[in-house]
């Protein structure tokens, strides 16, 4: 196990490049804003951007220009209503895009973790999507001679996976809402972690049974405190809903998008800053008090 | 006694519910509907959200389903693959609730387009959940308000199947699910006849069946006896106002 | 939820019937013996006997004359040798069986668990498994034009799941080796679990992550424990390796074997008679000093 | 220097140990091997068991595959699911150790069965992890003892692959391992020559050709350069008899 600490700016400069197929996980929680606002401030282009729901975060950087294409399942400002800059950029055509249903997405993540070449789903009746995507196929079952629905793997260039702790090898304890951080971690072929928390190696090897992802097969381990605002990480710090609503308003005309974007990504140096910068209300607003798990008995044998 | 139509078709919803259904739910009316079931006649009732989330004890209003306020004092979460395979997939979802841009004659529902998939002239959110909600949870409820525009006699895309063509079309294919039991709107309720063609076959205190056909976009039928929905009771509006969304965030304005 | 606590006895009677097909799972960890000695105190007949590995648990079921069939992916004695009396059975031809590998056996609870008619692996060029079971197909890829080998769901009547704990209603906490507990559990018609210990449904919802079985696929509680001697439970009590070198011994010779039934099996009512005959030397031979996990902060939302 | 057979095989599968390896490991040799490995030239070594234990730190000498002692301290531990397909189908490791009852010329081996598969003259375990093992991990190592019996030119069943009837074979079928790499046994070791056949490589001291040509079921042909292994060094006996099997529960006897 080889330490792989460095900051966020080393690891986006040399794990993610232009033309990737980027997967930034996390099923509305643990979202990796902070790596998102570093793609876009190392000017990244023609990215392939996917993720189940492409929340603001991908807003922000199809925004910012970074993207040429986005995959996905859902497209809503989650809690809000519509996700307004990947709404337009789609309907001028000026967005490539690929559509699946949330369970097809998360099995071609599965595929690709579990070094599968498709994943089988039952058919479902509603035969549009599978009419317009082209990668949903049909294969008979060999038993009962009915057909199934398939999907081919998806195996990002680079996984970004945010987690509430990991050790310096990237090791890493997830909890709460754990979506798809671990299909998409090892359907990827470079995988970068970013961790509210680095521990010692004792605390993860305390609950081996929680470790969602081995150290092997991250490449990069950040340290990047808050990485998920305006998202969440469970028992670290709130939802900061107020802007969720706010980038609504701000998404309807592009030049507060660009005002926005100079403010909070260009005019920060980095996720320590932009917290800093958000002001002791919000951080207040945020905090949550603690609740915590009933420990379990490993045993010392 | 006064109420807004979402506070009508929230309540409506929830009678829907039946004690220990294990339900399939989003935030918003249907969320609501859930937690006024819970405290009013089915307290058994199971929450699962498509985020992973079994049994959960919301302490607070969740304002996405994402929410962490889901997550702390739930039963169990598990990773989205689980929720949609060993739970969806495997048939222990008794209800889903669905929504979207349209909602045709026999109840499939549009949430993808409107116009030209590969052109769009409104791109909408898209699936989501909702293509394996509709196939496979064993009912289906949708909650929308009455327009003519949300009710065509066909979707432009069907992102998740209602009865298809007919109910022997949808039943042909063989997916699980009974489909969409029944549409809650602000002047009443449709339900699939025998065909799977959505009539009328509740008005809310009020409406009148001239009114539904007017907003429905099909020459819309009513049932043979068409009932009148009970009027909400103080004690459902006092749960939702006082409990579940004291602030209207969901239930004022229209 | 409901209440579903009722003892083993009750259990079995009401739910595993002659003909069944059962899964008593847990791989190497957490078998429930106490299940299987129950079910031999009932005299329950034609029983097709499913598990990974039948380890002595199965060994003890046949020689009892429970079972017409075993489906498994590997009979031996763990880290001792031979499964004697399920080999010599087959040997002799008066037990039927059915055979795959480990992660055919895992992938076809997996299909079972997740509503599939089946589950595709990568071929493992071994072609005789597949030869002699004509439960192995092949399917084409329909991205690849590859092929792809293929098991059938595995969907037992009953599946017994022996846990650390549970609460009334049947949510259960599983750590340390999980191996195919929540698949069997959501395949099967019937679940009946064990546990070590009923707790508040509080300690539960402390971590629910740690949830790998929901109350609603549970029929029976009970509370059984040392359910797993002479296999352990992780945190609990130790593995009784004496007792798997000593089986190794008595089950070489059919009298003994019977002996041994009379006394641990015929001879005691329950689990609890079972433990206590066991003795205070065994029981402090398998104690465990704690070694509890670091708790994790759900947050107080 | 003494030294059982036991322990000789165990230290030369050791040396074949790459730092960094994650090898799929079983109990017995192949657990000793690694440990070894470990505290010598391989500090980086990452065990998995197929149990679903990744990166154990065992306190004491595992019994069974199962043995607490290998999740208590260890990195991660995952469901039987997981453990095959998101690590060996996927191609996360490195290395397999195999075992069985025979192993043919091709390195091909049989855990099923001895004699005809439906009337078994000898019922064998079975595949357990080792079909999926022996076709996905990128190299796979073999410890046995060198005995005619165990070393057919056919085996009976094939239970996992190894070269099946040559490399191009193996190729064609476009199985992402590489197959064995190296039988270890108490007299050398043999390794696959460019078709895939097994042959004598290496001679543990005091062994001869004659000796390995006897107790192999084919024609055993040996490498141009036949080399003589290192014999064990104090170092390694030390840590195998004071630190990793004290009470000679492997290494003792032959």
């Amino acid at each position: 196990m080889t330490n792989k600490l460095c900051s966020l700016n080393e690891a986006i400069a040399q794990f993610v490049h232009d033309g990737d197929t980027i997967y930034a996980a996390g099923f509305t929680h643990l979202i990796p804003f902070a790596a998102g606002h570093e793609i876009i401030r190392q000017g990244r282009r023609n990215l392939t951007l996917a993720r189940a729901t492409p929340d603001l975060i991908y807003d922000q950087m199809v925004a910012a220009g970074c993207a040429r294409k986005i995959i996905f399942s859902y497209i809503g400002n989650p809690g809000v209503g519509s996700l307004r800059i990947v709404r337009t950029e789609i309907e001028a055509g000026r967005l490539e895009w690929e559509e699946y249903s949330h369970f097809s997405m998360i099995s071609r993540l599965q595929a690709g973790a579990a070094g599968l070449p498709f994943m089988p789903m039952n058919p479902t009746a509603a035969g549009d999507l599978e009419r317009v995507n082209p990668n949903y196929r049909r294969v008979t079952d060999p038993y009962t001679g009915r057909e199934v629905v398939t999907v081919p793997p998806l195996t990002p260039d680079v996984a970004i996976v945010h987690v509430q702790r990991a050790d310096v090898h990237g090791n890493a304890h997830i909890w709460g809402i754990i979506g798809e951080q671990k299909e998409a971690a090892f359907a990827a072929k470079t995988v970068i972690l970013t961790a509210e928390e680095i521990v010692d190696e004792a605390v993860i090897r305390s609950d081996p049974n929680r470790t969602l992802i081995p150290d092997f097969v991250v490449d990069a381990v950040c340290h990047v405190p808050y990485c998920a605002h305006p998202s969440y990480t469970q028992g670290y710090y709130d939802r900061d809903n107020a802007f969720y609503l706010e980038w609504d308003k701000i998404s309807e005309s592009p030049e507060e998008t660009q005002r926005w974007m100079e403010e909070w990504v260009y005019g920060v140096k980095d996720r320590t800053e932009y917290w800093q910068k958000l002001g002791e209300e919000t951080h207040r607003r945020l905090h949550v008090r603690p609740r915590l798990s009933h420990p379990v008995n490993y045993g010392d044998y | 006694m006064n109420y807004t139509a979402s506070e009508l078709m929230t309540i409506n919803a929830a009678r829907l519910l039946r004690d220990g259904d294990r339900v399939f739910v989003g935030v918003g009316l249907p969320n609501l509907a859930c937690n006024l079931a819970m405290r009013t006649h089915a307290p058994h009732l199971v929450m699962i959200y498509e985020a992973g989330v079994i049994g959960a004890r919301p302490s607070r209003l969740p304002l996405s389903i994402g929410d962490p306020t889901l997550v702390s004092g739930a039963c169990s979460v598990v990773g989205m693959y689980d929720i949609f395979s060993l739970y969806l997939q495997r048939g222990y979802v008794d209800v889903g609730f669905l929504g979207g841009a349209q909602i045709d004659q026999y109840g499939n529902i549009n949430a993808t387009v409107i116009g030209d998939y590969h052109r769009p002239k409104v791109r909408l959110p898209g699936s989501g959940g909702s293509m394996e909600i509709a196939a496979w949870a064993n009912r289906c409820y949708i909650i929308t308000p009455h327009q003519k525009r949300r009710f065509p006699a066909r979707v432009d895309f069907r992102t998740s199947a209602g009865f298809l063509g007919g109910r022997a079309e949808r039943e042909a294919t063989g997916v699980r699910g009974k489909g969409p039991q029944a549409v809650v709107t602000n002047l009443g309720i449709l339900e699939p006849d025998e065909n799977g063609e959505l009539i009328l076959t509740a008005l809310h205190p009020g409406a009148t069946f001239e009114q539904a056909q007017e907003n429905t976009g099909w020459p819309l039928r009513a049932a043979p006896r068409l009932l009148t929905t009970e009027p909400p009771t103080a004690e459902e509006l006092r749960i939702l106002r006082e409990e579940l969304d004291p602030q209207g965030i969901y239930l004022k304005g229209s």
